[in-house]
């Protein structure tokens, strides 16, 4: 029975599954550099970000979330693809992942820059759920907040 | 063809009025849709959708204003409906009728044109489970008329608090109760005849929202003591694109217009016009011809049926409901009313409501998820959203323990 | 089958488009349907009626708020007419999209939240030949809102007095220019672009009532330089209850919502709302979703018609019509205007109009008499009523002739 | 020609076209006792009543119209059919007339008082086409106005 209905959900990857339950960056951090907020009042999902920069580069974020498995997952693999790297890089990524959901890229693959999405890939099936992609957004959207007056 | 074959106790043939709409023999993900969301809007029978294309195919122009034979015989079955309503409400005078797009539009009519006779000092009193409908026009009128806004709670089960109710009406400045006459989130069908009586006697007049009760059991605005009803067609398994505001003659005769234009007016120069008689002065315009006619064959469908049966048979769904969904691990039913109707709301512990939503879509059962255009509600009852399952004249007892046995397994794979 | 064989000049293949409307075929008092009352409302082809009732056949759930299967289609199809609408009009941006009940709401919705912004001392200027859904509205701002209510003269053939129309503005109070693109009585088409070019030299906006004129011609919002355009489906061979107001985001942006209910908010609380983004904070409740799917379907089937093809038929229609009218003894034909659509007016020495709208239709004729919701416009014309026929995509050159000697025939009747 | 368009008309009976066309109680009188107006705001038709009694007696009565055939000719017939009766005579038969316009009297002939319409009878085949209606009642009205402050 597990099986059958898992089966049916790619949607829903273990992975999703699994780091809403039990996230691995979930949080707060003492000094933040800069902070972000997103909220969808359509279904009263909450996530806060606390990132402490290190140059451009993020050295740590954390994220306290309140939603469905979507949208704490999505705050999660966030997190764990882009701590360490540059904001450039993690806004890029935002851009690809975003493209990725409505279906703009073939699977976020471009042909000059193959950086691949990672474990974020398992967001794509969304693209056939349109109502829920905001939920998978939403993380991102705060992160662009966040960044909203860092340079790049 | 069915393999259903289990016949609910109710005198409804359910299987014979399931084959009257198409869309239940849809698959959705390739699992036989179960659609369970009729609250948000119900499927439409054959003889709604006939009705609608035969106007259009064989007698339809513009009404009232031709001289010509299809532009009179449109206008019989528009005004027809203008009958249809007035009996089905049991309203004293199909004069009271008044056509709108949907519940909201009736609402917002009556918070512009009764809202206008309104002063600072005078209140309107709603309660804390309504619909945005049945809220945000009255803020709306608040902000715009200086006028007091005040909310009567509910109890822990759900049910309006009828002390607090009362209290709230004792100093006699509130001029209008609008409440719900049935929860959507909750399913509580609230004491209507009871809240009349208390409003009538504190000198307030008393709207109820009937929304989603019209569709589960008989209506009769006189014996409710309501002196403004409303209701919205897409939920009684008609059209989208129509409602009714029901309201007492002389309220509306002493209301101004809502919208200007054609068909409301009696005289018109540059200077001054003056109104048609009601219920046309708040006709602007073309209306929904199509769509009333499609909203009187819907009342005839469903008086055909019965109230009788179709209460019957929604009653033994819900019960079977609250049965069924209190044995799923970890889910917990979200209102306990006294009496209520074909809607119930719940929640599950580790487990998002959109979550469900989508993971049960994904086996083809459709159901509402989110705060139910109820966001003060949600906030009362200390929950961000509820799923949400909710049952019509075509729901089989079958389709109920599709949606518990599913969201066992759905429970599995959360926990 | 029919014995009507000549093809008009321009490309349209008249009775392969007749074939697609049923009603077309039908007879009144025993005589072939003669139907030249489109301008009251168009006719629907099998494309329209078909994409309503297949939508409630096999696609439907209430919209925007479901996570499941059916509401997510519908959804899109919804929400893909506003694409529709947008490109039909040239709009910039499909957000500058509101859906209305028809073209006398979407005036309203103006009137109303727009309306709200004005202050006494402006004032808004209107032409003589409105339709009352263009008049009405402004009157009541005018009461309520303490602001004047200007009216531009029409010459005696029937077109926009410029000249006046300049002087009205040259003070710069006028706030908002409102003016038919073209009028349902006269079939005058207003010259909407030097309007506005006027209208914002002066300082004022403009909206164009694109009622009778999105049906004719082609429109484009940017090339006009309107500020609103409001429209109405059913005229436009689409269903009813359902019609359109574009205007230029900025102002949506600023005007206050219209109606308040689910959909059209971001959070509610009991002391506060906030308002969704523009579209949606103008489409309060259950819209009409299978309306708008229609109207989807007659966009489409409209433009693969292509307006070339049908303003030149509706031309080759329009002169005939005035010649052989002009050819019945003691007929008048009312308004001479430079550019006109495919509507005319007439009134016959001794026979008043709605004498001949009933004999007419004895012979299976459907027209228009009345006043047309133009009262002030017949008082300018000295008239207490006109007859009128109006011509569509399906007229025939053949039809108009039977009503040139059926009225020949009425008039030696009566003299 | 003639006749097909009038065969297929019996609505406008040759007497109801004669009437509108040459009245014979259009105009004023002098010194009328009572006087009623009529009028039909969405066809802009109109008819005023100049009525002279004589005790309960409808001593002369004239009609002013302006409308379609169907106004004018019922407002020419019904000041024939009513002069020289007594004016519960002439409510009566108003009352006779819209019962057999709305089609609730069989042609008017009920049981007990078999009171002919005469030649209002010509407006009947008016029940089919209710849009029409309003326009054979406009002077009935407007009788109705004139008498209201009368005793029958
Ligand atoms: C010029 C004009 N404006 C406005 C309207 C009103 O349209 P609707 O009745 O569909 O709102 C009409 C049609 O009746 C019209 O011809
Ligand atoms: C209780 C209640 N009131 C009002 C409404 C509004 O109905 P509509 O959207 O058709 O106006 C609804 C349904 O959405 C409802 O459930």
């Amino acid at each position: 029975m597990k099986t059958a209905t898992a089966e049916r959900d790619a949607l829903y990857d273990r992975l999703i599954v699994e780091r809403a339950r039990t996230p691995q960056y979930a949080g707060r951090l003492d000094r933040p550099d800069v902070q972000g907020d997103g909220r969808n009042p359509l279904c009263g999902d909450k996530t806060h970000l606390d990132i402490v920069l290190d140059g451009h580069h993020i050295q740590a974020i954390r994220h306290q979330t309140r939603g469905c498995a979507i949208c704490a997952a999505a705050a999660d693999l966030m997190a764990e693809q882009v701590q360490g790297g540059t904001v450039a890089q993690a806004l890029g990524m935002s851009d690809r992942f975003m493209a990725m959901l409505v279906g703009t890229s073939p699977l976020a693959v471009a042909d000059d820059q193959p950086a691949p999405l990672g474990a974020l890939e398992v967001f794509a099936p969304l693209r056939s759920h349109k109502a829920r992609i905001r939920c998978a957004e939403l993380p991102w959207i705060a992160l662009k907040e966040a960044f909203s007056h860092v340079d790049g | 063809m069915s393999t259903h074959t289990t016949r609910p106790a109710s005198q409804l043939d359910v299987q014979a009025i399931r084959r009257q709409f198409p869309i239940l023999g849809e698959k959705v993900h390739d699992r036989p849709l179960v659609f369970l969301d009729s609250a948000a809007s119900a499927q439409k029978p054959d003889a709604v959708i006939e009705s609608m294309a035969n106007t259009m195919r064989h007698q339809y122009a513009n009404i009232h204003r031709g001289l010509h034979w299809m532009s009179e015989r449109t206008t019989e079955a528009y005004e027809g409906v203008r009958d249809l309503v007035a009996d089905f409400l049991n309203a004293p005078s199909r004069e009271e009728i008044v056509f709108t797009r949907n519940s909201t539009e009736a609402i917002n009519l009556v918070a512009h044109s009764f809202g206008a006779l309104l002063r600072p000092g005078q209140a309107v009193l709603i309660s804390q489970m309504e619909h945005h409908a049945n809220l945000v026009p009255w803020q709306m009128l608040r902000d715009r008329a200086g006028i007091e806004l005040r909310v009567a709670p509910i109890t822990d089960e759900g049910d309006l608090d009828m002390e607090a109710y009362k209290a709230l009406l004792a100093d006699g400045k509130v001029a209008l109760v609008a409440i719900t006459h049935m929860s959507n989130v909750l399913g509580t069908i609230t004491p209507a005849q009871q809240i009349a009586e208390l409003a009538h006697a504190a000198g307030a007049l008393v709207l109820f929202d009937g929304s989603q009760s019209v569709v589960h059991h008989r209506t009769d605005v006189q014996a409710l003591g309501a002196d403004f009803y409303t209701f919205t067609g897409h939920k009684l398994y008609g059209p989208t694109g129509i409602g009714v505001l029901w309201a007492r003659r002389t309220l509306l005769e002493d209301m101004p217009p809502f919208m200007g234009g054609g068909d409301m007016i009696s005289t018109v120069t540059f200077d001054r016009s003056t109104w048609a008689n009601i219920p046309h002065k708040f006709e602007a315009g073309t209306p929904a011809i199509v769509e009333t006619i499609g909203l009187g064959a819907a009342i005839e469908w469903v008086g055909k049926i019965g109230f009788d049966a179709i209460a019957a048979h929604e009653a033994e769904l819900t019960a079977h409901a609250l049965q069924r969904l209190a044995e799923v691990p970890g889910l917990n039913i979200v209102g306990h009313p006294r009496v209520r109707g074909g809607v119930v709301s719940f929640t599950m512990a580790d487990v998002h409501p959109h979550d469900m939503a989508t993971l049960l879509d994904r086996n083809g059962i459709a159901i509402r998820a989110g705060h139910h255009c109820a966001e003060p509600l949600m906030r009362r009852l200390g929950l961000s959203a509820t799923a949400r399952a909710s049952f019509g004249i075509y729901t089989l007892k079958e389709e109920i323990d599709v949606l518990a046995d599913t969201l066992v397994r759905i429970r599995d794979f959360f926990v």
